[in-house]
């Protein structure tokens, strides 16, 4: 196991190193080197970047309109969370609203788009604890959500649905029943994926206890989204700061005060619950009306900067966009929340068991496409 | 570059030439020079029917020793090595298609027409197929001679284990205690195949094997211990034979759930996987091995997952015992499909435990329990509810 | 026949044993170990005590053996590298000559002098048991207090040695 | 200045109270804060919006600005367990000659700030003096160009 260029120490002795991943059942695109003394982790080092493409670099060399599709694709199991707050800066820089309409229809993109990457984190969970149903059962799911998805937005995962000025296309007519029939479906699902893994006595054994953040190093650490909920904090920019029309419908931030991997899960669990609750309010509110504000000609900003946040699927997704007149956005940084929750990685690996690695480890949610960027 | 037709068309066509010309003209070249070599012509003259015709094939093979009451039969064929390992190559694609049932999915369906049944086959030949890589830094010897010694465990655990009143290998006074003896050398095998691979996932794999087998191997040998003190015999025959009006699990019920709990640790299956716990140590001490090595592992894993079900329907569940109008043997057949499915359901739905949760469990929990089990059978003993 | 057995399993074990004290690598030597005792266990069998044998590799192989593996991994190893100084190796070989020839006394002055022992009388286990509970209960205790008292040495100097 | 950004003018007004003109209020509005100041003060800046009760780095980066010959770094600051102050964006700026890109950096204050500081090392050369791990995180080991999100690197094939 010869590390490529980097200065890792392999201390010998009865201490082991160990390279967890980029080849690697149990990592992502990702590596984490890590040194264990027996059975426990003594030292934790994350080695992001193995997927890492310069998507800051790339978009100032994109225009607006070109950017979204190029700035799903880190994310694109939760595709709309990663372009929303891009499209949301662009049209304060463009200087465009979008109307009534299309904002509702964003939200309903989005919280699906949640729904659509919780079930995948949910079975990779589930796999992750060497649970193979629950790795099955979310991903069969997790389909039916991503074929309300595909009717708003026309394929499967990269939709490239929300642009400034209101969204590409309308929902098809008979979406209300479908969805809540889907929506029906599933609640019925949630009780069984409860008796199976969430009181499963061996997955609470598992995670109860395991990897626990504390409130306090939540907030030193800049953790953010459900991994910061779980640590007790009601922090959620849908509520902080609403945008498109969060205010108006009503909905809870789920929380637990133990901050454990158990708490991370049970989070996630909830907010699956309270996006489909969403996404039913809006569905009563919205109503008939234009979907677009059409914009003539290249869309060309202002000099001037927007930042804006918004809450994705695994948190506060950040967007400052500096632009200088022209035609292509003069720098855009993301700061996604993978990369923040990455610090939290380490702070929680080192002193626990090796065994405890991928309960830890997948309960941060951590996306390695999205750190890397 | 001649098409797969052609292909088809030159090998139908030299199939079809060899069934003239073999008759025609290479048997009676073959007789003649028996005959004038002063050959006995009866013999070549059986093993050439023997190879159209099986029913005397069988014949032949009784005549020099290797029919179906001779030892050689017994141990290669049946009730030993091809059977068990037909099961085990069974139970693997039951394993298979049961977890899809439960997980919505068809599991295995195109290799042979009905229900993917031939899967077991198709892998075998993926795997024998595929390259053998022997890391550069292994130890070459124990590196192969890991996958050897675990068939030959898992085939020598079958030696003295009956599967009726007439079918089995080898019959002895201690018949339950030798599979247990040859069951404490599994612990060196996955030693000998983790330290060989020379690679640090394996190593930790093999040292969880390790700890994971010292610890549920006294459970199991003292969850037995009440059996024996209810017949007063090692003797697997009369173990069973002891079983004609009351099945052990009902007398025996917590040492029937102990049994079971440390097969399920025994085999590493789910909950208990720790030394393959594929997303923290890659394969465990698997990990370096590939092809054949990899199948001939896998298939001692499943042997020992057949002989150990084997065991456990021999101990609790009365064995062959049942009404007569079934043949013994299906009856223990049967009982044996009951306890495969049993034994591979909790990995649809356990998730995996972790190690020093399993060896609580282990050393805590099921030690105590098993002591108190000896208790219940020495009290069932003395009221002689036996 | 048996006299041929014999003689390749004795000479198997002694050769096994032999490798076991003298192999560089520690697991080398506990899979001969481990073989060593197998061949122990094959002197049983000739000696027409199975239920001996059978408990030999349960026991030996099966829990010993592996007890010593993890004594192997659980030490650390530079501790042991250098024991070897002239002092100490004499006192061994004392030692072991010692042991020898006392064994050698016991056993040529025992009333065990038959070559081939009644087999009935060894492989019955209902009269091991209950000479081992009737009259060598003492021994019986006193043997399972050494163990665990070495068991209990054994995992101190574990934790002394990791802190 | 409506009545509207009454929390967000407030708090900046505490901040110019205390810093004089060592700092530049570059606007206030719905939200949003930004105040830039000299490199030396950042650190003392950062201090007095930690005090003000915002809590962790959000996001830090840079922009190059070749025609300036600076780099601009920006931190973004937010509060998180306060419901008074969670709607705001607290940023704070500061530009630092290109020729001499250093800068004493805010883990210290910010713990948060780690991996985001690391990140703008390798992309536009930034050393954070007092960082304790200023190495290659997201590039690939065997990069040799200049660091990619400067201007004067052009992406291949887009010259």
């Amino acid at each position: 196991m010869q590390n490529a260029g980097m200065n890792i120490e392999d201390k010998g002795g009865d201490k082991l190193v160990l390279h967890v991943g980029p080849q690697h059942p149990g990592s992502g695109h990702f590596r984490l080197i890590i040194t264990v003394d027996g059975d426990y982790i003594v030292g934790a080092k994350p080695d992001p970047g193995y997927v890492h493409r310069g998507a800051e670099k790339m978009a100032e060399y994109r225009d607006y309109i070109q950017n979204i599709p190029h700035l799903e694709r880190p994310v694109i199991i939760d595709a709309t969370g990663v372009t929303l707050p891009y499209v949301l800066a662009a049209e304060k820089i463009i200087d465009v609203e979008a109307p009534e309409r299309a904002q509702y229809i964003r939200m309903i993109m989005a919280e699906l788009n949640r729904v659509i990457s919780h079930l995948y984190w949910l079975g990779i969970y589930g796999i992750f604890l060497g649970h193979s149903t629950m790795f099955m059962w979310p991903m069969g799911d997790r389909e039916l959500f991503i074929d309300l998805a595909e009717s708003i937005g026309g394929t499967r995962v990269t939709f490239s649905y929300v642009v400034p000025g209101g969204v590409r296309n309308d929902m098809p007519t008979h979406f209300k029943e479908r969805a809540l029939k889907t929506f029906d479906y599933f609640e019925k699902r949630i009780e069984e994926y409860k008796k199976i893994f969430f009181n499963n006595p061996i997955m609470t054994a598992r995670t109860e206890s395991i990897g626990i953040m504390s409130q306090a190093d939540a907030i030193k650490l800049g953790i953010t989204g459900s991994n910061l909920r779980a640590a007790g904090i009601d922090s959620d920019t849908r509520k902080d700061e609403p945008y498109c029309l969060y205010d108006r419908v009503d909905f809870e931030i789920p929380t637990r005060k133990e901050g454990d991997s158990y708490a991370r899960c049970i989070v996630r669990l909830e907010e699956l619950q309270q996006s489909m609750n969403i996404i039913k309010q809006v569905l009563d509110l919205i109503e008939p009306g234009p979907i677009k504000q059409v914009i003539g000609g290249v869309m060309r900003g202002e000099p001037g900067e927007a930042f804006v946040r918004t809450e994705a699927a695994r948190g506060t997704m950040f967007y400052h966009i500096v632009s200088n007149g022209e035609k292509y956005p003069y720098r855009v940084k993301i700061s996604v929340p993978s990369f923040r929750n990455l610090i939290g990685m380490t702070h929680l690996l080192v002193g626990s068991k090796l065994a405890d690695m991928p309960a830890i480890y997948w309960s941060l949610d951590y996306w390695p496409v999205e750190a890397d960027r | 570059m001649e098409t797969f037709e052609e292909f088809v068309k030159r090998i139908l066509t030299i199939l079809f030439w060899l069934i003239i010309v073999l008759p025609i003209i290479i048997f009676p070249i073959l007789f003649l020079v028996v005959g004038l070599l002063g050959i006995d012509v009866i013999i070549v003259n059986e093993i050439l029917t023997a190879a159209i015709d099986p029913l005397k094939a069988i014949k032949l093979a009784e005549r020099y020793g290797l029919g179906f009451s001779s030892t050689f039969f017994k141990i290669a064929v049946f009730p030993g090595f091809t059977f068990a390992a037909l099961i085990a190559t069974f139970t693997i694609l039951y394993e298979r298609k049961l977890l899809a049932k439960v997980q919505l999915r068809v599991g295995p369906l195109y290799a042979g027409r009905f229900e993917g049944i031939l899967q077991p086959i198709a892998d075998l030949f993926k795997l024998l197929g595929k390259e053998l890589v022997v890391p550069e830094k292994a130890d070459k010897m124990f590196f192969w001679a890991a996958p050897i010694l675990s068939i030959g465990l898992a085939a020598s655990l079958l030696s003295v284990i009956p599967l009726s009143p007439t079918i089995y290998i080898a019959r002895s006074e201690f018949s339950l205690l030798i599979p247990f003896a040859i069951l404490g050398f599994s612990p060196l095998v996955v030693l000998i195949a983790a330290w060989a691979s020379s690679n640090k996932f394996a190593f930790i794999g093999g040292l969880r094997a390790l700890h994971q087998l010292a610890a549920y191997e006294i459970p199991m040998l003292l969850s037995i211990l009440g059996i024996v003190i209810l017949t007063g015999s090692f003797d697997l025959m009369k173990i069973v034979e002891a079983q004609k009006d009351i099945w052990f699990i009902f007398p025996q019920f917590l040492a029937a759930i102990i049994f079971y709990i440390t097969i399920l640790s025994e085999l590493e299956r789910i909950p208990f996987d720790l030394p393959e716990a594929e997303t923290e140590i890659v394969s465990g001490w698997l990990t370096e091995y590939t092809g054949m090595h990899f199948g001939l592992l896998q298939l001692g894993v499943y042997m020992k997952f057949y002989a150990l079900a084997l065991l456990f329907t021999l101990l609790f569940l009365g064995g062959w015992n049942g009404p007569a109008f079934l043949p013994p043997i299906v009856w223990l057949l049967g009982k044996l499909f009951f306890v495969i499915t049993i034994i591979i359901f909790p990995r649809a739905v356990l998730p995996r435990l972790r190690m020093d949760q399993l060896i609580r469990i282990g050393w805590a929990w099921l030690i105590a329990l098993s002591f108190i089990n000896i208790f219940i059978a020495v009290i069932e003993s003395s009221l002689g509810i036996i | 026949m048996t006299d041929v057995v014999f003689l390749v399993v004795s000479l198997l074990t002694v050769f096994f044993a032999i490798l076991a004290l003298e192999s560089r690598e520690l697991v080398y030597g506990a899979v001969a170990l481990s073989l060593s005792f197998l061949g122990v266990a094959g002197l049983f069998i000739l000696l027409d005590s199975l239920y001996i044998a059978i408990f030999q590799v349960l026991v030996y192989i099966g829990s010993i053996a592996i007890l010593i593996v993890f004594v192997i991994m659980l030490v650390r190893r530079d501790k042991w590298a250098n024991v070897t100084s002239g002092n100490e190796r004499i006192l061994g070989i004392i030692a072991a000559v010692l042991l020898f020839s006392t064994m050698t006394y016991f056993s040529l002055s025992s009333s065990l002098t038959s070559q081939y022992p009644n087999p009935a009388a060894i492989s019955d286990f209902y009269e091991i048991g209950s000479q081992l509970i009737n009259d060598y209960w003492l021994i019986l205790q006193l043997t399972g207090l050494a163990l665990a008292v070495s068991i209990v040495g054994a995992l101190t100097m574990a934790k002394f040695e990791n802190r | 200045m409506s009545a509207k950004f009454a929390t967000e003018n407030q708090l900046a007004k505490s901040l110019k109270d205390q810093f004089k003109n060592k700092i530049k209020e570059e606007y206030v509005e719905s939200n949003r804060i930004k105040i830039s100041t000299s490199p030396e003060n950042l650190k003392n800046l950062a201090i007095a919006v930690k005090e003000l009760g915002f809590e962790q780095v959000m996001s830090q980066g840079g922009t190059d600005y070749p025609e300036n010959n600076v780099y601009r770094i920006e931190y973004h600051i937010i509060c998180v367990s306060k419901k008074k102050l969670r709607s705001i964006i607290f940023s704070i700026m500061t530009e630092i000659p290109k020729d001499k890109p250093e800068i004493e950096t805010l883990i210290d204050v910010f713990p948060s700030a780690e991996f985001h500081e690391q990140e703008t090392f390798e992309n536009f050369g930034i050393t954070f003096i007092g960082h304790p791990r200023m190495e290659r995180l997201l590039l690939p080991e065997d990069w040799n160009d200049i660091p990619p999100l400067r201007k004067d690197y052009i992406l291949p094939g887009r010259g």
